[in-house]
């Protein structure tokens, strides 16, 4: 890492990591290098997320490739402020975590790597507590390439 | 030169008449170059190729008979049991390779069998060009009848059905005797997950 | 230098929808290019999207998103002609940014 | 792509067996339909449009005058009406037939040079292909309509259809070997029967597309290319009559079908 880098993140690092309007580029180090749901959850303060029927994924039950797997997200919890989504199976589940202000709606659709068929969890943090709903992506590669 | 219809091809919309597999084969001599293994031999149509196309894959009995009998005769046998093993026969089974321009000539063929047909019950990613052999030995037994007739087979499918769709497997090079062997394993032996 | 990004905002019954898409490998590290060498950790980590200048989203991303990333948002309401920016920077320093106007 | 296996292997178990056939059809539909709706092909149409605009070769002159069949420089229905007859080249063509065409009258490239990388990689696309991915789009909504009544156009309509019955090559397949029954498939890949309007009419209104498991832009000659890779047989020339011939005979399969491409493949 360049050292301009570096002493950005230790200087981001140091301030208590609310996600204040960018002050610096945060990146959740921890996070993103948990192996597990768990680890990376703790990292977002997230050990006992309570089940929700307001937060919404939108996937496919199976991807014909797990290089890309859309998933579309709408949290209806009211007060969303962040949404992570984690791959359950993946070498490292957390693959992304997006923060929400004044002005945006709880919602993200992305294209992740689904390295084998496994539970798409998605956490959201509102008025200080954390929702969670899983879908399971079964992947499998289809095509004939010779 | 005069053209003749060996059976009714599909009528061309317009009048032009379709060209032949001949006029095919010159146009392919002059747009194809040979690349890695695949040489432009393979553009020469043998007889079977072009009966099997003139006819759209319907030959007429008494042609297709009488090159059957002549493709039988291309199945070399080798000396004592033909069944292998069948966990080789399995990796064999799944490989895609061989004999292409990508693949290089000291590289391991396989038979591709999961292209087209379903084998052991846990591989889901299978085709259906060709039937299931799902339970095939278990049905048919494993005695030298049946591991000659699989042998011959995968050896030379077009001796026992003139315009099949699968490839000369054991004739056109692809694979060895070893190999055709273990796939007669993965098809015959009572351990083998096909069988299970 | 950073290949492409192209963005479109679309405004539709009060909600504008953020499409943006950007040319990026996003190597996982674990990838071999065809000599057989490891490809190096090459993924983009942040993704900002400001309306008006005033930052609505602050993504953190990692590896596990596909390559030639595509994201959608949404912002409560919005007016024709606002100005939508899109950012992002990479763990390796690199970054590109695009602005539209809202259609 | 892992090479090691030419052919594909399902990760995480048997689960389609447990899946009724019809479910795991109707998911992987609506799997290809997310995944067009944020598909990256966009990418490689900006790509596309700065090469379209970029003075080269000896002649430093741009692509912008090269003529599609509908006049010099005219983007807009173009490739729907492709392949058609040229009467500056006296035979028909395909889009990127035509570009390299341009690519040498125009810009006064050797032809060599200008078709030495015609298929490209995900982290190098060539320009064939997002030259495609752009001219492409400018005929989005319009009937795809090549070119059927010159007598060249006839001939090669008739080739293209004797080329996808000709069995050949060291495994004896003809594009029917795959493409030619309904409801076959090669692993988990449904196969379209081409010489079946029906068949044919979504498949042509796609191409080019972007693929998702490569990250590639793949276009129609590097299918003939790639498909006569897979029948065992030698290559053939990039942008030759045997390739074009197939591609007019497929488009006209599927002629009348509003384009809606570029597409996205698995």
């Amino acid at each position: 890492m360049n050292p301009l880098r570096r002493t950005l993140l230790a200087a981001a690092a140091a301030i208590v990591l609310k996600p204040l309007a960018a002050l610096a580029a945060t990146w959740n180090k921890d996070g993103f290098g948990a192996k597990t749901t768990a680890d990376a959850l703790k990292t977002l303060g997230a050990t006992q997320p309570l089940p929700s029927k307001d937060l919404l994924i939108e996937a496919p039950e199976i991807a014909e490739n797990g290089a890309v797997v859309p998933i579309e997200i709408t949290s209806n919890v009211p007060g969303t402020t962040s949404i992570a989504v984690l791959i359950d199976k993946n070498p490292f589940p957390l693959v992304g975590k997006f923060d929400f202000m004044e002005g945006a709606l709880p919602f993200v659709k992305l294209n992740a790597k689904v390295g084998e068929t496994s539970e798409v969890r998605v956490v959201a943090e509102a008025r200080g507590k954390h929702y969670v709903a899983t879908q399971e992506i079964k992947v499998t590669i289809g095509g004939c390439g010779g | 030169m005069k053209r003749i219809f060996l059976v009714a091809v599909l009528v061309a919309p317009s009048a032009l008449a379709d060209p032949t597999p001949q006029d095919v084969q010159k146009l392919m001599q002059r747009d194809f170059h040979a690349r890695g293994q695949a040489g432009m031999d393979r553009v020469v149509q043998d007889g079977l190729q072009r009966l099997c196309t003139e006819s759209r894959d319907n030959p007429p009995a008494g042609a297709a008979k009488a090159i059957e009998a002549d493709q039988m005769k291309t199945i070399v046998f080798p000396e004592g049991s033909l069944m292998g093993d069948w966990k080789r026969g399995e990796s064999i089974a799944q490989n895609g390779r061989g004999l292409q321009w990508t693949d290089k000539p000291g590289d391991a063929a396989g038979g591709s069998c999961y292209n087209c047909h379903q084998l052991s019950p846990q591989e889901a990613s299978f085709g259906t060009l060709g039937p299931s052999l799902q339970q095939f030995g278990k049905l048919r037994g494993n005695g030298p009848e049946i591991q000659r007739y699989v042998y011959g087979k995968i050896y030379n499918a077009k001796a026992y059905n003139l315009c099949s769709q699968m490839p000369r497997l054991g004739l056109s090079g692809t694979l060895s005797a070893e190999q055709i062997k273990d796939l007669v394993a993965l098809l015959l032996d009572a351990d083998s997950p096909v069988n299970q | 230098m950073a290949g492409p990004m192209k963005m479109r905002a679309t405004l539709n019954g009060g909600v504008t929808d953020v499409r943006v898409l950007m040319t990026h490998p996003m190597e996982t590290g674990q990838r071999k290019d065809p000599d057989g060498k490891l490809v190096p950790l090459h993924f983009i980590q942040n993704v900002t999207l400001k309306v008006n200048g005033k930052t609505v989203v602050e993504s953190q991303i990692s590896q596990g998103i596909s390559r030639n990333p595509v994201f959608t948002f949404r912002i409560k309401g919005g007016a024709k002609g606002d100005r939508i920016e899109v950012s992002w920077i990479d763990n390796h320093g690199e970054t590109n940014q695009t602005e539209t106007a809202v259609a | 792509m892992k090479k090691v296996l030419g052919f594909c292997v399902v990760l995480g178990g048997a689960f389609c067996a447990s899946l009724p056939a019809q479910d795991a059809k109707k998911e992987i539909q609506r799997y290809r339909q997310m995944v067009a709706e944020g598909s990256p092909a966009e990418l490689f149409e900006v790509e596309g449009e700065a090469l379209w605009k970029k003075p080269q070769g000896p002649n430093k002159v741009s692509l912008e005058k090269c003529d599609l069949g509908g006049g010099p420089g005219v983007l807009k229905g173009a490739y729907a009406r492709l392949p058609r007859y040229f009467k500056d080249a006296d035979r028909v063509m395909d889009l990127e037939t035509r570009l390299l065409h341009c690519a040498v009258t125009l810009q006064g490239r050797r032809r060599e040079e200008a078709a030495a990388r015609v298929f490209g990689s995900a982290d190098r696309p060539s320009e064939m292909e997002s030259l495609s991915a752009y001219i492409a789009a400018q005929s989005r909504g319009m009937k795809m309509a090549p070119g059927l009544s010159h007598p060249k156009e006839k001939e090669a309509y008739a080739m293209g259809r004797a080329l996808y019955f000709h069995r050949t090559g060291a495994w004896d397949f003809s594009c029917a070997s795959c493409h030619g029954e309904e409801g076959k498939r090669i692993r988990m890949q449904d196969l379209p029967v081409l010489y079946k309007p029906e068949h044919a009419r979504p498949v042509v209104s796609t191409w080019p597309a972007y693929r998702v498991s490569t990250s590639q832009f793949i276009t129609l000659q590097w299918r003939m290319n790639n498909c006569y890779q897979q029948m065992r047989m030698p290559e053939p020339d990039f942008g030759s009559d045997t390739t074009v011939a197939l591609i007019l005979f497929l488009t006209a399969t599927g002629k009348g079908e509003p384009y809606r491409g570029p597409g996205t493949k698995r």
